[in-house]
């Protein structure tokens, strides 16, 4: 039986890497959007620039579950080398839509699958004679039989291939004749539109479709980072690089061209997380963006940004690890070596977004919070935040809102002959006061060291005032607990014993999984952690639970082991759910895992899928 | 040695600058260092030139990694900002604050473990770079303060306390930051304040990457005969190039008794050094010219001194990234968030 | 009442760093050790080259307690810097023995103290014209000074001198001199010998007394290293130099000058982990040595090693941090940096000795774990155990011991057919076989990188053998469970529910803490941990004890959090003893804490103590 | 692209070597890089250059960073172990592998990115100890993998393809390994395969530091109008120095119908190298004309290739260590435990 479903199907078109099927499919999932039809994009794509396997795929979910699927019920097969993979990856009942040019190709058709033919290249070859416009339009013309197959209003499209040739005209009326020659071709060949289909709804609202790295690129611009020094890797490289292009736009002074920012591609990691300390040491907000090897090589510069106190913000994108591992899949692997980064006794703030929402406000939260709490302070994406586009609440700023910078002595302060001692914990928080270089011509100056000192800034190798620092930072520590965005509990309808911890990218699988484990009679709340250290309702939440699940992207349980290591309790109430194999994260999986292991049950409902 | 202050720099104890101050106002907490090392000497030229260009003090910031050299900022200039970084990695800890702030004045201290072993990348790119600053490696060939094996810098040949000798190939900071773009270029050595002082000078006064490479001997660990880094084998490989003096309106122009032909040049605030050449005839504008020198007498033996190179129009790092007259950091929200207007346009774009 | 002691005190000396002390307090040292008597001699230096303050103590203990005791029962006090301090820092009935040359001094005594005052310049200064002699032979004057009040046989200490300066006869007697000046001065003087002293005995047995580093590098060339690939770092120097020093002696080809090693300075620690990573590769036992900067350094290369399986070798000689910290003084503080290094899911093997035993039997049992395993493994010495001399067992090595090469495919075994794929986990326990480079002309090449890759080492991109490597990772971790040297448990008298677990430099503290703590009548099972991961017998003690005590030399309870990681157990277990102002643990300081928080308890019988 | 194998180098099917292998014993797999890419071009010049050598496949050991070049040793040379470490630090990786057996060839094959950015300190620091390896660094300009960003080699004025032009002072490679005391010094592009391949022969078979730069045009990122690493750019700036003939016994020596006078070098395994000069009279041996010759055709923005310098007697890591022949990691416990005996004579001396 053909799947039936409107607006709730998963669609993957598998393609070649450098091919310009990129924009073909983003305009293909704008479209429905535009429908008022909730989407979640994902790309998968190799660590290659041109001619390795790629997939994009587009969940299509009115009721607006946004996190993967894990299942495939329409395959947009462009790609020969992984043809007979793609095919096999179909769920019984779904459609294969692909090239018919080649021939031998329906022989390798399974019979539980509806085949969709089209003789693509013949008719690229027909319309253009050209070799790169028939690559190129080939990819227009699949997303016009697609809107035929699947219901996708052409005028739609039509517009959205308008504003984005916005100025270059010229462009606009051959992508049009192609997505044309696709639609027409599609109805003449096949009875369209299929039972799986796209129908206008307006569940979209005014959200907005966008990557975590864009939205956390432009929180750096509105937290008022001006210093961004960073080397490129890949999955962050598009942060700075958002960084860098919303500057350009909103930070260029009109009347002299001159910039309110300085960006610098730095020769490593080493020497951008260097300069990121050095600007923040000298007053200014600044960041890094990295990923894992990043976070490897900086590990000695956080430990001095810790002990020496000084104000900055890194961004982790996270990918999949150890080593260069898996560096375009996600996963969350990097919550130790950045919670204890560096040798020595050190433990760091992290900020634990769970999407391109959280990721602008935290992006700039981030430096409010740096300079707050003087110290480094983690911005943990992921692959799946920060490259993937998601469907979130718009962007919003109060324009009321002030930069918060923290203790900082002023001239004016130091003249009236404040005492200053940069390590002197006056407030009782554990946050000592500190001064810009440049600030008082006599008053106010210190030397900022690795080395232990004492409240007074002056080198000692003694014990006791380092004990004393050492401990005034644990206090810090524990201010910052007071301040960072609290966890978010969801109870569940009746009191529940059983809870799950989640974080980060997670979040839309969990919101769903929820969903279905109270359908299936499964009671839990859900606590999302959006900061470590722990604030004081994760406590509670523990305390208030037999039984808590904690769901991680990774394979050693590493929040786990924060939970553990910050609360005296029973680490028996810790069951791990682990995925760690690269894919985001998906609700079956989860449900699953629970499922599985809750004591009153023993079948469990969810079947097994791939993941 | 004993833990008593090091005898000072000598000068007058009532000579005071511009500013008004004294240069005891330019001195910094006491040297632990060994009594005689040359990184003092080092310390003292530099509260010479800062004095002697009436530097305001609280506008310097003085950066460094970790060594013996390193330590040396606490040791001078006790009312500017100072930090004490990572080992090797003074140049990027300094870009970031250079870009922080364009309005104070940058010296970065280093040694040359510090420089040329592990620090040798951050080195080569802030040079490259073009990072406004006065870059002073403080070069004994050894790491002092892990008690004395050879650093990248050691001559192939030259012996070791223990008598062991080197047998890799040496770095050249000074030929390595020309091949990299530095456009202030300089060689001193500790035991030639004399030399020294105006050459900080003139890099403190240059507004781009100037790099200096002073042989500092370490009494410590690298004076004895067989090393080509002690006090002796220094004194006689040296050949000074020239010698400077550096001019400003309201200090009278000493013209120094020496040989050689004298040359005056402006600088972009008005200063302005006298050069006196002293070794030859030789064009400290020509990077080609520099180059072979260099090279030619390396092959010599000889350890060249003075001003290597200059570039007199430097484009520095900000020039080059068009950064704002403001610094950075004295920017506020207004200057700096776009606000929710420009977010609306930007959520508008994203449906 | 002055204190009246024999083989049972702490005498401690102020020198000024750089001032040719050092060899005069060995000198010292060992005459006791000569007399039949333990000791325990420790050095407080300064990261400086000349002229700040040292101290060296030296804990007399017929008993053999060799742990540092946190008191000073006399003190000779040769820095005027810091004379004041010293004088404040001696026990109520304590000994002072200082320089009366300097008039004023005696005015600063306390009254409840014994003063003796030799006026040791005068006399150089009569004795001796040169300025350079005077310094240096002032402090062999002290040392017969203090021969004579401590009651230490002068010919002990002149058979010594004559042993230091073999085949350097000219400076024999002019050694022996001085030692007379000052033996004869004190005994003219002063009552001698005093009511502390020392007393001839029989406790040392065939003990040696020698630095942890010199061990760990002397079990490096017993363990067969070839390479050392190092950056000079306080306090892991003097490790590579034993490990050059030994070999220098022992692997220099008599005929031919040809050396059985290399060593390299590298340009810094990263380049040193990369050399021994690749000579690893290449079939080489290499190593390298450093400490928690260069740890932090490391860690790129640290998670490639882990993920690629290169088997190297780390000595870590821990010292103060974060950051520089505090570079001379001793801490166990890069325990979660070591265990968790890198990015990704990263989990290390680390061995834990407690002396220089250890150390030298670790140090060379290390390369064969790195070989089975074929993994990096950490060797976790801190500055107390390397650079600081303590009393030991003497070193053995059982010459029929073969090196353990592990899993390694010979060209014959190649050329016969055997199947080869480096990732394939043909015996279960999740180790799989490799090939040195050069092996076979035809077969088992394949290539080693960070990415991941399937069994038979071809890169893949794809979640499932992604996933079956990093689970076979995890059966290899648990492999190491089984062969890593298993904890030392030792019971109290009769039995009881408390256990204290302690691992590293905390040894002799605890040892003699468990006696103190049995006076008192409180019964502790100890168990100390040797290596990570865990075997069964430290989860079968956590089993058996209600409440256990982890003593740490770090802040954050750093073994701890391995512990709650690595066991699924009641964390609620564990209480925390945390020592981390730099000086090492003293028994004192441990029984304070746990008789604190015994819960039958309330008032401490042990006084506080400065620690 | 395509899937399809990339068109292998030319050559007859049937030719064979002396070790009676074909061309193809010398391939690995498919290239995954775009097609059209200069760093293929460069493995067909390697898988070339080992082929003519009859060097056996497996006493080669082929090590790199991260980036599209540094993927290349997985596209030759099947029957040798690679190593791709992490960036920028194939050289430590390869100069341990080197101590640990003397008796392999090392191949380091680096981008740009990977030597002259994140690398420098590592590249610098092989070539002064004399690691005796080959160092191809595959020179684009860019960083091709994480999409063409500059690199630290990136000309200044050369201008990125969204237009932007690079500001920063380049790193010439060449001028640096030469100064830091490499003892063989090349540079080629990889469109001129003839003068390449045998400049690979001849480091292969040199005894030390052998280290070629070779210009690699990047077709995704930077081969367009106004970069100057670019195919056009590269052919019309090309200074061919010289070119050369690797001679062996076995096969007869081509002359080349070229310009310029010929020169045979006799190497230190009896094989030898036909110079042919082509561009002046420059001669290879002196590192200081080689230094000012190549600061010379920088002023005039030329290119230079060929062979730039060799030192014919090069003192190479082992060498200089004094290690053993036997390689170290061919020694079992007989050559490197001391035993009981001497354990007992360490145990008496700390009594
Ligand atoms: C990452 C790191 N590695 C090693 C050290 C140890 N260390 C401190 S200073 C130094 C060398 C200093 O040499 P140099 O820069 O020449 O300074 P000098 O003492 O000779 O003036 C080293 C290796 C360190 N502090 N940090
Ligand atoms: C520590 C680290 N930082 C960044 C990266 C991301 N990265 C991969 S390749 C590369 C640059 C490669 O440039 P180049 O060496 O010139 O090689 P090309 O691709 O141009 O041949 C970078 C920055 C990484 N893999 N590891
Ligand atoms: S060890 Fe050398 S460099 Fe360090 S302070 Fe002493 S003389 Fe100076
Ligand atoms: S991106 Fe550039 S360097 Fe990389 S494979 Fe393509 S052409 Fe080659
Ligand atoms: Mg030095
Ligand atoms: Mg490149």
């Amino acid at each position: 039986m053909p799947i039936q479903a409107v607006n709730d199907f998963v669609i993957r078109f598998a393609n070649v890497n450098g091919s310009g099927s990129a924009s073909a499919n983003l305009l293909f999932a704008r479209s429905i959007l535009r429908m008022g039809v909730p989407i979640a994009p994902r790309n998968i794509f190799p660590s290659n620039i041109q001619g390795l396997p790629t997939w994009y795929e587009v969940r299509v979910s009115e009721r607006g579950w946004l996190g993967a699927l894990g299942r495939t019920d329409v395959m947009v097969a462009m790609n020969p080398q992984t043809f007979d993979k793609d095919v096999a990856s179909i769920e019984p009942g779904g459609y294969l839509f692909y090239d018919s040019s080649r021939s031998g190709v329906p022989s390798r058709l399974r019979s539980d699958i509806v085949g969709l033919g089209m003789p693509l290249t013949e008719i690229c070859a027909r319309e253009y004679g050209d070799l790169r416009q028939r690559q190129l339009f080939k990819n227009i013309v699949y997303v016009g039989a697609l809107a035929a197959l699947l219901d996708i209003e052409i005028g739609v499209v039509e517009s959205l291939i308008a504003e984005q040739f916005k100025g270059k005209a010229k462009l606009v009326e051959p992508n049009i004749r192609a997505l044309h020659i696709g639609f027409e071709d599609a109805r003449s060949r096949f009875d369209c539109p299929l039972d799986v289909r796209v129908r206008r709804c307006d569940e979209v609202g005014d959200r907005i479709l966008v990557e975590g790295n864009f939205a956390a690129g432009l929180g750096a611009v509105y937290g008022g980072a001006t210093v961004c020094a960073w080397y490129p890797i890949t999955p962050s490289t598009s942060l700075a690089e958002a960084f860098e292009r919303n500057c350009a736009r909103l930070r260029v002074d009109r009347a002299t061209g001159e910039k309110r920012y300085a960006i610098v591609q730095a020769e490593d990691e080493i020497a951008a997380i260097g300069m990121a300390i050095g600007a923040g040491w000298n007053g200014a907000r600044a960041f890094t963006a990295t990923s894992g090897p990043g976070i490897s090589l900086m590990q000695e510069f956080l430990g001095l940004g810790y002990f020496a106190e000084i104000p900055t913000v890194v961004f982790d994108v996270q990918r999949g690890g150890p080593s260069t591992g898996m560096p375009t899949r996600t996963q969350q692997s990097d919550i130790l070596s950045c919670a204890f980064a560096s040798h020595g006794d050190t433990k760091h703030i992290l900020l634990l977004p769970d999407g391109p929402g959280e990721s602008f406000e935290f992006g700039a939260l981030a430096f409010d919070l740096a300079e707050r709490l003087q110290t480094p302070i983690f911005v943990m994406l992921d692959l799946d935040i920060g490259m993937n586009s998601h469907l979130c609440e718009p962007f919003r700023w109060d324009d009321s809102r002030k930069f918060d910078r923290g203790k900082v002595m002023s001239s004016a302060d130091l003249e009236a002959g404040r005492d200053f001692g940069r390590y002197l914990d006056v407030d009782g928080d554990g946050i000592p006061w500190r001064t810009i270089p440049g600030a008082h011509p006599k008053r106010g100056a210190y030397f900022t060291r690795g080395t232990s000192r004492d409240r007074y800034a002056r080198y000692t190798e003694e014990g006791d005032p380092y004990v004393d620092n050492m401990e005034r930072l644990l206090r810090k520590f524990d201010t910052a607990r007071t301040i960072l965005p609290g966890a978010k509990l969801r109870k569940a309808a009746r009191p529940t014993r059983t809870g799950v911890i989640h974080y980060g990218s997670t979040a839309a699988a969990m919101d769903e999984a929820e969903e279905l484990l109270r359908e299936d009679g499964v009671l839990v709340d859900s606590l999302r952690i959006r900061a470590f250290p722990f604030g004081p309702e994760v406590g509670a939440f523990i305390d208030a639970h037999d039984r808590i699940f904690v769901v991680e992207q990774n394979r050693d349980a590493q929040m786990r082991t924060l939970l553990m290591a910050d609360f005296d309790m029973a680490a028996h109430k810790f069951h791990s759910i682990l995925h760690f194999d690269g894919t985001p994260i998906t609700a079956r999986f989860i449900c699953r895992e629970i499922s599985t292991r809750m004591p009153a049950r023993t079948a469990p409902r969810f079947k097994e899928v791939a993941s | 040695m004993t833990y008593l202050a090091k005898p000072k720099f000598h000068h007058p104890a009532i000579e005071v600058n511009a500013l008004g101050l004294t240069h005891r106002d330019y001195e910094g907490s006491v040297s632990t260092l060994c009594a005689g090392c040359g990184h003092d000497s080092i310390s003292a030229a530099i509260i010479r030139a800062c004095f002697e260009l009436d530097l305001q003090p609280h506008r310097i910031a003085k950066l460094s990694g970790i060594g013996c050299s390193s330590k040396t900022p606490t040791y001078m200039l006790g009312q500017s900002h100072g930090f004490n970084s990572v080992h090797g990695r003074m140049p990027s800890v300094l870009t970031g604050a250079s870009l922080a702030n364009r309005g104070l004045l940058y010296l970065g201290v280093s040694g040359d473990g510090d420089t040329a072993s592990i620090g040798l990348g951050q080195f080569a790119h802030a040079m490259r770079r073009g990072v406004d600053m006065t870059y002073i490696t403080e070069n004994n060939g050894v790491y002092g303060l892990t008690k004395g094996q050879f650093s990248a810098t050691s001559d192939t040949g030259s012996k070791s306390k223990k008598g062991v000798e080197n047998l890799d190939a040496p770095i050249d900071l000074v030929a390595m930051a020309l091949q990299l773009g530095a456009t202030f270029v300089a060689r001193g050595f500790s035991g030639d304040k004399g030399q020294l002082v105006p050459l900080i000078k003139a890099a403190f006064e240059h507004r781009g990457a100037a790099f200096i490479d002073v042989v500092s001997p370490c009494v410590a660990f690298n004076n004895h005969e067989g090393s080509t880094k002690s006090f002796d084998y220094v004194r006689e490989h040296n050949i000074a190039l020239n010698s400077l003096d550096f001019i400003t309106g309201r200090r009278p122009i000493e013209i120094d008794a020496q040989a050689g032909v004298s040359e005056t040049v402006t600088l972009h605030d008005g200063s302005a050094i006298r050069l006196h050449r002293l070794a030859e005839d030789y064009d400290w504008r020509d990077r080609s010219a520099a180059s072979a020198m260099l090279e030619r007498h390396r092959g010599e033996g000889n350890l060249v001194t003075g001003l290597i190179y200059m570039n007199e129009e430097p484009v520095d790092l900000h020039q080059r990234l068009g950064t704002s007259q403001t610094p950075l950091n004295a920017m506020s929200e207004v200057d700096l968030c776009p606000g929710s207007k420009a977010l609306e346009a930007i959520n508008q774009s994203l449906r």
